[in-house]
């Protein structure tokens, strides 16, 4: 996992969110205020332009960067959430990057979203799909997986996490306002995280290609 | 959907635009609205800021007796902090700058994040959570801020401007804001430039209790009804919470779609059914200020003043959107 | 259709109930809508009304350095006689009255009449015609009155409050007519209380070109376009009429259901336009000022100033839907 | 014709304008403001409380005061001009009156009209209903019908003056204002001229029948 792996991962997360834009912003209409497509595709297309403007020359910086331009650039609640998150996974990779220094990175950009956002697993939110990620990576780990083989099922553990956030009543952001009325739709922030997820597991095929060519 | 607007992109940056030339009493630079005549030595700086699509809430509620600066964030998005950063670092008179926020989740995080970078100021935050139709509860994100911000900026503006200490702002900001409670009714949704279509379906014949001024759907669905019954909805929630009593500041605001005559009549109840409770409208407002897009509906404020809040209310304001005594 | 109303039968008057309650600067008696200072001994008076469901205009606009009584009629539908009689005989401070009519068929009859009728007090007349929309021909009722109305209000408005003759102050309100030009174009027709359903239908893909204030449709469809083009149809417009030039007085007015954000969209690109002609926007007003209910959709008035019109136009005015300088 | 004749006119004129209220509005809507129908019941609503108040003791004072009150309570432009028509109607009217004596006021409120209003036949406005009924009652005047008879083809006329309206280019009120695109619409006020006819026609009836008894 290389430099190269986190920007391709970054570009192709924001590919994926350029796609689903508009089922993001859908979900948000249901329970919230039908920006979060808008926001996360204008800060990942930020976070693009910035890869290229600052080229990074490590890991950790690749994701520094993606994390300031998203706090500086999406606005707000998943601006300075995803934002966070990308900025404390870059504090605490270290290079080279090994499957379980990225594991403990990635828990790390889930505590600091936990403690910004100040939401718990259940509340229906990004956190629903990332914590369950996060513990998929580390299991994986433990059970001495391969990358290609931990990041897939970090995607699968992130997918589940979000649809199982349907039957949830929100607790925390804009879908708390709707009470009982929330219970029955996605929260859109975890399918976003989903989506980031899919992402990490699509660059890890290649890269498991890569290495079989 | 039609909108005059060029692109949905830049239709924030476009307004900004028209209210730079519209206003030469503004500044407008880097998405941060201010006042042209630029911070005063010793006067306490207020910024505010949220989403865009309230207008005239923030941006046309800077200049004397109100705001310093507004950060306009994208249409229902919360500003980022370098918008906040440099709004707040520009306006410091070295007499500390007071923050002031809705209470959403994502203008919460934006301003904590921004208070944080700017060490070198003296920072102090209100925030506002006046609406009634959020259990502030464990189990929500806890009231949202709504129609009392308006009343917040002019209150805490009128006393920074006779060069009260910072504190004393922020302890009249937080006073604003626990004396108000606030209460809206949708007839139709709105429609974001980016989305294209309405955020959520109401057939004609029902209205949405309890929404927020972002398109959030509400709490509940009603059959529609007369003004005095609508009024009456929103009233008792009020009522419900903060009995009524004494000499009241009254707001009923159009979300932004409907037309004044109806805010009139919606006022007309309003003000009966005050009268009915043994309170008094002191004060009022009757107009589109702290909208929702083009959505249809309204939102009744009720702010309790007493001698002190009243003449500060009754302060000279000179803002795009709110003007007297000067 | 849903409004904020009791029944479509009482709207006008329950929006009256609420502009006096609202405003204790404002008397309403009899369907008129007077200061509560009342008549002042030696100023002429200024009495303007039309059909409801253009508020502000025109009892918003009543009130120091404006008018001195307005005549709300049913929605739509002009003043009857006796109100402009009334009003005219109350507001009389023995210097004569003004009528400030707007050029459409019934408001031009009714005000005649009520002319005829207070042979007690002198009257003079100004009518507004700025629409350029109509052709002013032998082929039509002539132009209508739209925009200008509020600027004929404002500045004549402004010369009676500091005592000059009455036709003094009929000849600087024609001037205003003159000098001023109005184009709108609406994006949806509004709707009548007691029609209930849209005057007219217009596809989403469609604007209708030189609409009035009544939802009369209007001369000319085209496809929908953005901000830019629909503002350069109307400048256009304005400027094939009468050519823009010198310190102008610009109003960017919302039809009654168009957000603020809009309006100051078309706002720059009208600015932009003016400044391409060689002219200079000097004094500007954007907001919902002189609306058809809850018409989506903007109008453009434009009028060439000169020294003594934009002193009048900045002179202190103390109304409910416009206030600066006290 | 006694006073009770112009009475039951005039209150039948406003049940046949309460019953066609909707479509006066809709011919309104389509090329004015859409109120004509909203504004002739309320003012015929106010004439028939006001015969009621002060019943009349003469033809004359009936049509006087349903001119005064239409004047006083409608507003707009049918309301002076429709007010105006019956008040110079109501003036010139003699008791006893005779076929002649009607058609010669009937006429004194048509100048009325077009005297106040500025329009001429063709201008697409009431005028093209009212005309062609002064016209016919001459007409039948001079040939010495019955006022059943006569009133009867001033309904007619009246009808297809209304009718006549719909091919023309508005050149008055505020239809005019649409230029050709007026053009294909009846004429709210000429409709409802022709409604007032109708009543004409139909108390005509009325009178024919009880005196056949
Ligand atoms: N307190 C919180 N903690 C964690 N995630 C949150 C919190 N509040 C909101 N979110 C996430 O943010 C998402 C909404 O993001 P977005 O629509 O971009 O911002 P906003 O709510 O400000 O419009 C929600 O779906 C949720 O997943
Ligand atoms: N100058 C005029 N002369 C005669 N009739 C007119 C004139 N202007 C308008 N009308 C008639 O008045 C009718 C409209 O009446 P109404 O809708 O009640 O008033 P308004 O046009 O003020 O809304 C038109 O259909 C037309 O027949
Ligand atoms: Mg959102
Ligand atoms: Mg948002
Ligand atoms: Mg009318
Ligand atoms: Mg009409």
């Amino acid at each position: 996992m290389d430099t190269g792996f986190f920007v391709t991962w970054l570009r192709d997360a924001a590919t994926r969110i350029r796609l689903q834009r508009d089922r993001l912003t859908e979900l948000d209409a249901a329970i919230g205020d039908a920006d979060h497509g808008a926001n996360l595709d204008r800060g990942f297309t930020e976070v693009c332009k910035a890869l290229e403007d600052w080229p990074p020359t490590a890991p950790a910086q690749a994701l520094l960067t993606a994390g300031t331009t998203l706090i500086r650039r999406v606005g707000g609640a998943s601006g300075p959430l995803y934002g966070s998150a990308f900025r404390a996974m870059g504090k605490a990779l270290q290079d080279p990057v090994t499957l379980p220094g990225f594991a403990a990175a990635f828990e790390a950009g889930v505590v600091a979203v936990e403690r910004l956002g100040k939401a718990a697993p259940g509340d229906k939110t990004m956190i629903d799909a990332l914590a369950p990620a996060s513990r998929a990576l580390t299991a994986a780990v433990e059970k001495g997986l391969t990358p290609y083989e931990a990041f897939h099922r970090a995607a699968v553990a992130a997918e589940e996490g979000s649809r199982a956030t349907i039957p949830m009543r929100a607790r925390k952001g804009r879908a708390s306002y709707l009470g009982e009325r929330s219970v029955g739709h996605e929260d859109p922030g975890a399918a976003s995280s989903a989506l980031i997820l899919g992402a990490l597991a699509g660059v890890a095929v290649k890269e498991a290609t890569k290495e079989v060519d | 959907m039609k909108k005059l607007i060029n692109t949905a992109q830049s239709v924030v940056e476009d307004a900004l635009s028209g209210m730079a030339a519209a206003h030469p009493s503004l500044r407008v630079r880097e998405r941060v609205v201010y006042r042209a005549s630029g911070p005063r030595a010793g006067k306490v700086g207020l910024v505010s800021g949220g989403g865009s699509g309230h207008e005239p809430l923030h941006a046309g509620f800077v200049g004397y007796g109100m705001l310093d600066a507004a950060c306009p964030g994208e249409v229902f998005t919360s500003p980022v902090p370098d918008q906040i950063v440099e709004a707040t670092r520009a306006v410091d008179g070295g007499a500390g700058v007071l923050h002031i926020v809705k209470n959403y989740t994502g203008d919460v995080l934006n301003f904590e994040l921004a208070a944080e970078l700017c060490d070198d100021v003296q920072v102090a935050s209100v925030l506002v959570d006046d609406d009634v139709a959020v259990e502030d509860s464990l189990y929500t994100a806890g009231r949202r801020g709504t129609g009392a911000t308006l009343f917040v900026e002019k209150v805490a503006g009128a006393l920074a401007e006779q060069g009260a200490p910072l504190a004393e702002v922020a302890r009249v900001a937080a006073e604003v804001d626990e004396r108000s409670r606030s209460f809206g009714i949708a007839l139709t949704s709105c429609t974001t430039p980016a989305a294209g279509k309405p955020t959520f379906e109401l057939p004609d014949t029902q209205v949405e209790l309890g929404i927020g001024i972002h398109g959030e759907p509400g709490r509940r669905r009603v059959p529609m009804a007369s003004a005095r019954e609508l009024a009456a909805v929103a009233m008792e929630a009020v009522h419900g919470d903060l009995p009524l009593a004494g000499d009241l500041l009254v707001m009923v605001n159009g979300m932004g779609g409907t037309p004044l005559m109806e805010l009139y009549v919606v006022f007309a109840e309003v003000e009966a059914f005050i009268r009915g409770k043994g309170a008094r409208v002191s004060r009022s407002l009757v107009g589109n200020y702290v909208t929702s897009l083009d959505m249809q509906g309204f939102s009744v404020t009720v702010c309790r003043l007493d001698g002190e809040l009243t003449r500060l209310w009754d302060a000279p304001v000179d803002t795009p959107g709110l003007r007297w005594g000067r």
